[in-house]
């Protein structure tokens, strides 16, 4: 499966097993989503249960809210992450917050996903990365699949999860891994080993990032596209890295992180998002307070920019394998 | 560059030493509004958004097609609902200024609202309160000492200290937790009729805020969604004409009556005395047979008067007259009803005078209660720990690991490493 | 669940397969919508917000109260501007699908829009566009070259290659920035003429969005804040039926027109037949005047159809009829107003045969001078350098550090350390 | 002057210079602001130039924008940091793009300023700093001042900045300055050297943080009410610390950050807001980075909890001495 398929299959294993599940979003009914994630769904569980709505973010995670608070279990597509501010105040005062003010009497189980990230020549309007600003919102939970394998799994345990999770596609994996070459031939998922996903009901666990290659140079931590990025870097750079895909960002796996950090005594961290205050400082302040007296060298952070994402410029823009390397040479300084 | 500014800016009828000018206000004499069946059109039944629904006129009879015919009991409860409220705020307020609670709000002036409407829906209902309806969770019957233990944030509170004061909940009453932040409950209520919709129940949802409030973005998702999705949903908007220190002009009032927004969406809306118990019963039950009968949502203008302050941190006679509320036109809920019964409910002045005794002697010995549980300055205290849970289902690691580090603190060890 | 759900969703009245049905279309016959005082209470006038105005009637002749009396030389201006809009788009749909462009978005069918009310207006005011006005650049004269530059992210764009094609903008033309976030631009159209009466100056705003849009937060506000201080703006509302897949149904059309939401908020609300040149000339010019003389803010809904796919990333094959546009009861903008100005105008088959080709040959030749600036696969190219500037108005320091990174990213040079 | 009169002075300069100044929002005109800080200007300046507003924060910044488009500096009040999430979209999306997007042709110099940071009883929505949020956005500057002498020379700087200005009023020291011991009584500004404020004109610049205590066994980084408490517990455990108060969260002034933890080795960081993802986080990454080699100790992040800010746990809840005490500790271990 692409991931598309895989995110697919994830809610139609969910439709059919909980009829409380119910999926609403601009376009994902009738149409199946702008991206075609829902493509489907609406045939088979009825307009009912696959709600098109109004273009109205703050309207979609409000009425969400409602709905979960009615017992039933909504998951909002937001078409794209840049579109998400209009739902923010719902999301940050209530749908996070709803738990703690009533002191666990009422909750939301609401998963938020939505299409995040550039590479598709969508311009600053539409390749956005906003997940640090959901990881400084406690009561969130915020996770960003990297292959089809965990976003199917990662997508039932936050649809089952009794509390919110903001669930970030990262939208130029959709149809294949990307190593960051945009002149390279396109790859299919069908060649990758997470493009083999199950047909039936699974789960990736929240808040447990996985190593996807074990390594001693160095440590990169990663999440959504750049984990592949990183890989390529590496490999191009001769660099025997220990690669963490986190997954979930918040609750945050600190345990594998620091773990491999100490061991390997180097650092590099990873996003698409811009880079000040962007979730690589918090991934940077964790590791050097955990493993400050392992630290070889400074942890180094490859990132966006810090400007809007330009149409123009959008391989200057995206952190390519040529910023990976250039981190690796500091990473591996000594003193 | 002021001269020559062409800014309109609503004016604002009754500032410090103005003598209040309520001649704004469009009132329909009581029993002239017509009364259209509940499955009417919204937009064939527009009228009804700027009339205004009366009942009870000047000489305290019940007249006109909306009157309820309520049984003279009922209207007792009622009565006795509000006389609480009013009772359980006077007492609050004076606690606030003696320092046992930190902040209060009072519905002084207002109390038909909440009353009359909660006694007019069903206990399958789900309600989304504002902070200023506690009429509700007396209707609900939400006990004292539970409220005055929110209030103190002692060991009683069902928010286990998290909210502030009058921000309370009951997922068994069916009250929903009131937001800090204004009208987020509003498109939310939406949501919770979309669900019972798709359950096939038949319980609605209603919704208040101020009209103040109704400035705010999730007022239109409110409505457009109940619009589009004909959610059984009753969506009130409490026009007590302020704004902490800002007229109702400020929200659209100067144009237009608030509940004219519905036609606009294709709602029904509908205008109502707010003072009057027996209109603003009358007209919820409509709403809800209504929104019951799929015919949709309601959007319901109340017209009343926020006679108090708008909170214990607030100081009216800066922004506006002293004695305003002496020249509202609608008068006052309680002594309305109360007039009426004497007239018509086999009520009494001294069975008036008896039960306020009563309901005063009721919140004295709730309050007694309620400081058993812990203070404002003496125990028992909620457990700090507490301030760690609920932040998700299970505490995740590092929530854990902060709690460590302030029981550490507060203990005087060091925590760090 | 399913089965037992009462939620209710509105019909979309022409899915693949099925024969379009535009039955729930209400269309008022030509000539018979009165037409009040520019200076008329939002309150007297709300029929207008439901009625729909129009001109030109099924015999081509201009008919009625709205009849705006333009001369045939400013017609046939407005026909002109319409035909190259179009002659525009077709070539740029077609250089899109060459891959000579990387998206594109088409107004077909909806050109009478922006060329009537970009004409109806002065040059002094300010225009807050949305992505499917670009008849308003063409009246305002941008020239066809700086658009396609602009389509190409060349070194002739006037955006410097931050932004997505469609995205134009002009300052000297007072066209304001076109955002991706849809409705933004409505509440700051209002902010605009806000200014603008605070200066007491003459001008007035305009902003445009789709029906769909106006179920974003932004349309409320915008409604609201120009209603409070009645704000010299006009709002439009262009109701082409559908916003990508979804019909109008679901931003609120169903229940009530999308110009009825002004006389909610106390604003003038007007439907016209956005597909008669005559009558947008007509409204927008009355609501200007409304505007311009203080008497507030205008709502207008201008009803027509998106024939076009939504852009070049649609296929609206696979969620409406194929044929729906040849349903369609208020015709074709260009068409009408043709066969109108054959009739009373001067004009002929001939010299619009010839006009065309005239149009067709300004757009080739544009074409060919604007990738003289540069194609997207050859140069010259905009300097990558450009993406750091403007995110301030003085660059800080960090972003003159990533300049440098990037320079030397872009040069195979480390540029660590 | 007290932080509020301060304030006052600032607009007050700025309407009587400046005739495009004009300021707006929710109870800001008549009544003066339910924290005082506009009293008296509207009377002054006249109802077209101090402008009460509905009660709709996303109307509010989006009108701003247009009024700045159209020549006018607007001055926006939001009542609460933690009601600013409702104009979140136009401030993002919009304000904080639009130079870049139309390539410098339109700009929107509005201010907005809003007060923030616990203290004062307010409970989980009268109590947020939601400042990190905002340094993610590229496009904005993000200030928050400690004292009343800056607040008055950053807010006309601000009103005078051609870029949107977010503007953190902690309003726990509206009256005087705060050590963190809610026991203590009050104290007024007018014990203070930087109560003493200038009646007229006088600008403090944004990007540039004062060291406020000059000192050689670690560097305190902070900002707004913390700066205080910081001082008071350096004082009270007997630490030599250089003390910096940024002033200015974005831009940054990294050069006398890392000039001054480069020079002491260590460094502590402090802010009211929650830790995760907080501003400290990009703050420690940017330190750790730039003075790796000088480093003796981790970087400490003295903080709120990871939780909304509690009504009833209060002084739990914000970070106070006995918090700093802990973080210096480890701050002055050795290898
Ligand atoms: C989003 C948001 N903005 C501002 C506030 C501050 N605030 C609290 S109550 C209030 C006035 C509300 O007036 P109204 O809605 O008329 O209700 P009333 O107090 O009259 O019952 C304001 C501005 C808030 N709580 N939330
Ligand atoms: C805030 C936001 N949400 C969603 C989108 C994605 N989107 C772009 S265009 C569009 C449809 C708009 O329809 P309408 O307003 O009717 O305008 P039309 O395309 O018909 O001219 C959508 C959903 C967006 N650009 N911005
Ligand atoms: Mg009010
Ligand atoms: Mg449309």
């Amino acid at each position: 499966m692409n991931l598309v398929q895989a995110l697919n299959s994830a809610m139609d294993v969910m439709l059919g097993r909980d009829p409380s599940v119910v999926l609403m979003g601009e376009d994902i009914g009738y149409f199946g989503g702008v991206f075609r994630v829902t493509e489907g769904l609406q045939r088979k569980y009825g307009e009912h249960r696959v709600l098109d709505t109004p273009i109205a973010e703050g309207g979609i995670v409000a009425t969400a809210i409602g709905m979960a608070v009615n017992g039933l279990r909504p998951v909002a597509e937001i078409q794209f992450a840049d579109y998400i501010y209009p739902g923010f105040d719902q999301i940050a005062s209530e749908l996070a917050r709803l738990r703690y003010r009533s002191a666990g009497d009422f909750h939301a189980p609401v998963t938020i996903r939505t299409p995040c990230g550039g590479g598709i020549r969508g311009g600053q309007t539409h390749s956005q990365s906003p997940e640090s600003i959901f990881t400084h919102v406690c009561g969130l939970k915020v996770v960003m699949p990297s292959n089809p394998y965990d976003a199917k799994g990662l997508l039932i345990s936050a649809i089952e999860d009794d509390d919110p999770v903001i669930f970030f596609e990262p939208k130029r994996l959709y149809n294949g891994p990307f190593d960051g070459d945009p002149g390279k031939p396109a790859v299919p998922w069908s060649t990758h080993p997470k493009g083999e996903v199950p047909e039936g009901h699974y789960r990736v666990p929240i808040a447990k990032a996985e190593v996807v290659r074990p390594g001693s140079d160095l440590t990169i931590i990663s999440y959504g596209t750049m984990v592949h990025v990183a890989q390529a870097a590496a490999a191009a750079q001769g660099i025997d890295a220990e690669i963490i895909d986190l997954r979930s960002l918040s609750p945050l796996d600190e345990e594998t992180i620091c773990a491999s950090v100490c061991k390997t005594g180097r650092c590099v961290i990873a996003h698409e998002a811009t880079r000040f205050s962007g979730f690589g400082a918090e991934l940077t302040a964790i590791v050097q307070e955990h493993c400050f007296w392992n630290l070889l060298a400074p942890i180094q952070r490859v990132t966006g920019w810090d400007t809007p994402y330009p149409h123009a410029f959008e391989w200057e823009y995206f952190p390519n394998q040529a910023r990976f390397a250039a981190a690796f040479r500091v990473a591996m300084e000594s003193a | 560059m002021a001269n020559t500014s062409r800014l309109h800016l609503p004016p604002t009828p009754s500032r410090p030493g103005e003598r209040p000018d309520f001649s704004y206000l469009q009132i329909s004499a009581a029993g002239e509004v017509p009364r259209p069946d509940v499955n009417a059109r919204a937009r064939d039944i527009a009228a009804l958004s700027v009339e205004m629904v009366r009942v009870l006129d000047e000489a305290d009879d019940a007249v006109g097609p909306w009157h309820p015919h309520l049984e003279a009991e009922e209207l007792q409860v009622g009565l006795r609902h509000m006389m609480l409220t009013r009772a359980f705020d006077d007492r609050m307020q004076r606690n606030q200024r003696a320092g046992k609670i930190s902040f209060y709000m009072r519905s002084l002036g207002e109390e038909a609202v909440a009353v009359a409407q909660g006694m007019a829906l069903r206990p399958g209902d789900m309600l989304f309160p504002s902070y200023r309806n506690q009429g509700l969770h007396i209707v609900r019957g939400m006990s004292l000492v539970e409220m005055m233990c929110q209030l103190l944030s002692n060991t009683g509170d069902m928010c286990k200290g998290r909210q502030l004061p009058v921000m309370y909940h009951s997922a068994r009453q069916r009250l929903f937790s009131i937001s800090g932040n204004l009208a987020t409950q509003f498109p939310q209520a939406v949501g919770w009729a979309m669900a019972a919709a798709i359950k096939g129940e038949d319980h609605l949802a209603a919704g208040w805020i101020g009209e103040g409030s109704s400035a705010e973005a999730d007022f239109h998702q409110a409505l457009l969604f109940a619009a589009v999705y004909q959610a059984p949903v009753i969506l009130n908007v409490v026009n007590n004409q302020w704004a902490i220190s800002t007229f109702q002009g400020y929200a659209g009032g100067e144009q237009r009556s608030f509940a004219a927004r519905g036609p606009g969406y294709g709602i029904a809306g509908i205008r109502v005395d707010g003072n009057d118990f027996l209109a603003v019963h009358a007209v919820t039950q409509w709403a809800a047979e209504r929104a019951r009968t799929g015919a949709g949502p309601t959007l319901i203008e109340l017209v009343t008067y926020r006679a108090a302050a708008h909170s214990t941190s607030d100081d009216p006679s800066r922004y506006r007259a002293k004695d305003d509320y002496a020249h509202w036109p609608l008068g006052d809920p309680i002594e309305r009803l109360k007039r009426h019964l004497i007239k018509h409910g086999g009520w009494s002045e001294e069975r008036h005078r008896a039960l306020q005794g009563e309901l005063e002697a009721t919140v004295a010995a709730s309050w007694k209660e309620a400081v058993t549980h812990g203070t404002l300055n003496e125990g028992p205290r909620l457990d700090p720990d507490l301030m760690f849970e609920d932040v998700f289902k299970e505490m995740p690691a590092n929530l854990e690991r902060q709690r460590q580090a302030m029981r550490a603190e507060r203990s005087g060890e060091s925590w760090r490493k």
